[in-house]
């Protein structure tokens, strides 16, 4: 491994070094196989252990073959105390990703996506001290990565809380103000920085102080952002992680971090308009947060009224019926109803009645929410129908059960140019024969905004927490 | 502006990466159906934590002799990244695991 | 642009330098964006327009901005050479780039192709006396610059030869094995360069007998592949330009070389094999050339008979009948016959009949031969309809014309798993009420393949050149 | 072996740079559909005249106090490069043409 091989641009080149710098090439390129493969359906899986294997690679070759200046290879004590610390965090990170709940997942993603961030911004703290002086660009691009670094921490950490309901929303105009002000603040400071002549060793302070700014900055910029937004969140301050990587790995010349982190941060980008398509919304409009502020003037009197139904006439509807179509919204998440609603959907198929479930892409609060949570009930796979595929289906439905489902079926994405989701695509669900919605009140969905469906004259309401409701309603039908 | 012509010289092949992974990553995600978002998210999150370099090489150069902020800090910095890395991965795969499974029923 | 900004590897990088660079890394990206706007039959204009403005980029900045290794910029004297060559040539390339008909075009861009490769060939030639003996690395990348230069160039040339039908092909399992030779030979002659001690500007003849070898096997790589197939080889031909560029930019460093070789590279290794996927054949099986050799032995008998009619029958057909469809193919281009074509179109949508155009993806010999042809003659491009669009309105077609095209409307491609075109998807011509076939004769299609169609009950036979035809047919329906 | 080694470790970046173009290559042609095939092959071979940029060198930086066969061959390598360029975007632009004048009337 010492083996000199060569000299470049006067120092010594041996087997180690050109090895090192392979594992590189081979784990970004293993990086950018698994990211494609992650984009489609049936090679997902095998691209997130591409993308594994090329961390392990880059990670072991690190450990073993880096040089220092000196081209020492790393001491033995130096690589126990690496042994020590990856194995306890490798310990923690496993258990905690295969015992947390699926449905706990964005919270999970978000806490991880902050270590990760403030592991950027610790390795730019501690690599300042060794800048040279006026190498301007170098000093910048440490700057912006503990920077974006500490504030992918930060707003990690608040979108966490915000998702598992600890802390609420901070609006008002002041939010905007203080934001202004406090990157204004930080952008003097780097600047004052990269002017004053001192040496990065002899003021250490200035990145202490830029980090505090920094984790300030995280907090207040995902503060007054919409608790239900936090996915997108999530995603932008991902992306955000991959950058301040990339910069880690400019300072050290490392392919593998530049690429992975560029990588992450081009496709977290992407992936943060395209969830925001999704929603029929603008980045912008999510990150002002002015969503369903001015919902309620644009609201027209629903004409009818709502109507309330009975346990035993759902029963003999359900039971009586040809085919029946489930839509399943955030509050089934909450009520945690997955396992209840696949032993309706059993009974019902049991005696001959079509079911199937149809799944709106956004419903619940992450994409994707609804397969996960039904496919953790054991689901079958093809019983689960898209929109746009079902939307067709529609008028020849007997039932249509709306459990815990809101705006992706209100009918004023349609019909309302003034409702703020007015465009958004949805399940029509107003198109089947009959419509039986589960809720526990008169609560609203995520957009804040009343729904003309559940004052159809073909909607009767079903009160009560899913789970409750659908648990009732199964009994009810097995003893007939 | 002499400064930054200077820094682009010098930096320019790492510079063209950065340009070119830009693209790629663009292209490579764009056209990702929706179901896949999070998933997704959840592999690129693993991904970045690809910062665990950074930490095994501040942890691995770290002086042991004597007790340090900095060796506090940089033990840190790769508990975190580690965290982050093998967390992502493992959850990534948990979510997938689910699609997968149900896959051949279909 | 001389002042001095800063030194790397003990080099003074001067203004220009620096310019030079960002100037080949713009040029390298607007490459990037435009071939990805190529790809869009939208942006596909624009695109090109894009790749060329990288160009001249590239190009005006090397010639005022190039330093030699004394730091110097080019002397007056070489740039007024370089304005008076490059005016020349621009002056030429456009000149034939206009004047040349559509027709031609896919000789035309094997001739460029030629000059593309031959040109990479000169370059690693004159370039090769200046590397550093023992450098294995870059005496192995500009080698085989050389070879892939060469081969492209003398295959291209092949290639135009045949296309233009100055040459026939030249088959026989001995060229297989008179192949093999010569890139073992070639390959033999590397590995001795390799090795030999001797520096390069010692043995500059090496580098000739190189490049001789290389023109030899292009030819002789080329040589055997069935003329039809020509843009197929063309399109590999050209994959390996562009990796030769690769390879010099390679040995001068350059970005912009690099980056627009290996994407043309990869972009034309990709075309390669789309293009053969569209004919449903294999990359080998195209090389190789054995398409069309044991093809009679698979026919059956055909039942029925050809049966011919005259020109008023035909006449009178089109003219009682509520929709056309015309099937045109390489026959069409042959006669040259667009114009006259369209005069039958308009003649005929003007007495109410719809008339419509049915485009096979591989009919003619380039991909996209039919569209350029037809919108040569103005013919709507709204009337060109898709293969996999137009198939299912055939059955209720009153008359399908076919003009010039066989192969694309061969059923056996369907329904005869013996048939060498089997699985090749095609014009479902049969399925229409009456067919009306134009050909001079007996002619085989490019395939070389009997054709069910001609000899289906519903199928009429108008003999003669395409244009002829056409013409008459048209004064005959104007008559009525 | 240590020659490719110390090759690679030489040209690390410029050998990443290869990688990425390769897979920039591919993503971005392979949905193309296939009446551009011909654009796009003819426009494909105008960019990889991108030779002519060693042509300008060669010319630039040839000696042009004597006659010798480097500089002809220089100066053709420029000629053909250029050609190449030139007649390569041009009857690119004319067959695209062609698709464009159409579109409006669909
Ligand atoms: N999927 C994503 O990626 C994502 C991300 C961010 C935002 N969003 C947004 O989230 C919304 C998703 O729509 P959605 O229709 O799924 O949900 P929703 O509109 O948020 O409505 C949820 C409904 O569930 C009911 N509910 C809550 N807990 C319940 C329980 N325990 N039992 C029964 N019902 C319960 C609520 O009414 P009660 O309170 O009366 O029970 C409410 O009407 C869309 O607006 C979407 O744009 C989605
Ligand atoms: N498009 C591409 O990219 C490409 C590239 C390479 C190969 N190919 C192959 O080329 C074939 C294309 O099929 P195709 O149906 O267009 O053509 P084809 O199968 O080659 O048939 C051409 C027909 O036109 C007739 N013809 C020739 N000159 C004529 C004239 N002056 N007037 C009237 N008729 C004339 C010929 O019969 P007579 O001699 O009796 O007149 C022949 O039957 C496919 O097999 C395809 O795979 C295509």
């Amino acid at each position: 491994m010492d083996k000199i091989i060569g000299n470049f641009q006067g120092i010594d080149v041996t087997v180690g070094h050109g090895l090192l710098e392979l594992s590189y090439l081979v784990a970004a390129l293993l990086f950018v196989f698994g990211l494609k493969k992650l984009s489609h359906p049936d090679t997902a899986r095998a691209g997130n252990l591409w993308a594994a294997a090329g961390m392990l690679l880059a990670m072991v070759t690190t450990t073993f073959l880096y040089q220092n200046v000196s081209g020492e290879n790393i001491p033995s004590g130096n690589l126990i105390l690496i042994g020590i610390v990856v194995a306890i965090a490798s310990t923690i990170g496993w258990v905690i990703g295969k015992r947390v709940a699926m449905t706990q997942m964005p919270q999970l993603v978000s806490i991880f996506n902050a270590t990760g961030g403030l592991a950027s911004a610790l390795v730019a703290v501690l690599e300042y001290p060794y800048l040279v002086a006026g190498d301007y660009g170098i000093i910048l691009v440490s700057i912006l990565g503990l920077f974006i670094g500490a504030v992918a921490f930060s707003g990690s950490v608040v979108a966490y809380l915000k998702l598992d309901g600890k802390i609420k929303d901070l609006r008002g105009s002041f939010m905007t103000y203080f934001n202004l002000l406090l990157l204004v603040a930080i952008l003097a400071f780097c600047i004052w920085t990269m002017l004053s002549e001192t040496a990065p060793t002899e003021q250490i302070w200035v990145i202490w102080v830029l980090f505090t700014l920094s984790v300030l900055y995280g907090i207040s910029f995902v503060m007054p952002i919409g608790g239900a937004d936090m996915p997108v969140v999530i995603s932008l301050l991902n992306a955000l992680t991959g950058i301040a990587a990339a910069a880690a790995g400019f300072i050290y010349g490392n392919q593998a971090m530049i690429l992975g982190g560029i990588l992450v941060g081009a496709a977290g980008m992407i992936l943060t308009i395209l969830m925001c398509r999704a929603m029929n919304r603008s980045l912008t409009n999510v990150i002002v947060g002015s969503f369903g502020a001015g919902a309620a003037s644009s609201q027209e009197e629903n004409a009818g009224s709502i109507k309330e139904m009975t346990m035993t006439d759902a029963a003999v509807l359900l039971a009586y019926s040809n085919n029946v179509v489930i839509v399943p919204g955030y509050g089934l998440a909450v009520a945690q109803a997955q396992h209840t609603v696949h032993e309706l959907d059993s009974l019902l198929s049991s005696r001959g009645i079509e079911v199937k479930y149809a799944i709106h892409p956004v419903a619940g609060r992450m994409p994707g929410h609804m397969n996960v949570l039904l496919a953790e009930a054991d689901v079958p796979y093809d019983k689960l129908v898209e929109m746009d595929e079902i939307n067709p289906e529609l008028p020849h439905v007997d039932v249509l059960v709306v459990i815990g489902a809101n705006d992706v079926v209100n009918p004023s994405a349609k019909d309302d140019p003034g409702s703020p989701i007015y465009g958004m695509p949805i399940i029509e669900a107003y198109q089947a024969k009959n419509i039986i919605v589960m809720k526990r009140g008169a609560g609203k969905g995520y957009a804040g905004i009343e729904n003309p469906l559940f004052f159809n004259d073909k909607t009767r309401m079903l009160y009560g927490n899913a789970k409750d409701t659908l648990h009732n309603l199964t009994s009810e039908i097995k003893q007939m | 502006m002499e400064e930054a012509l200077h820094f682009f010289y010098q930096y320019r092949d790492v510079i063209f990466i950065f340009a070119l992974a830009i693209f790629l990553g663009i292209e490579v995600i764009s056209k990702v159906p929706s179901v896949l978002h999070t998933p997704l998210m959840s592999g690129a999150n693993a991904i970045s934590g690809v910062i665990v370099i950074g930490g095994l090489i501040l942890v691995g150069t770290a002086n042991l002799s004597e007790f340090s902020l900095e060796l506090v800090l940089g033990c840190l910095a790769l508990f975190f990244g580690t965290l982050n890395v093998v967390g992502g991965f493992v959850i990534t795969d948990r979510m997938l695991e689910m699609f997968k499974k149900k896959k051949p029923t279909k």
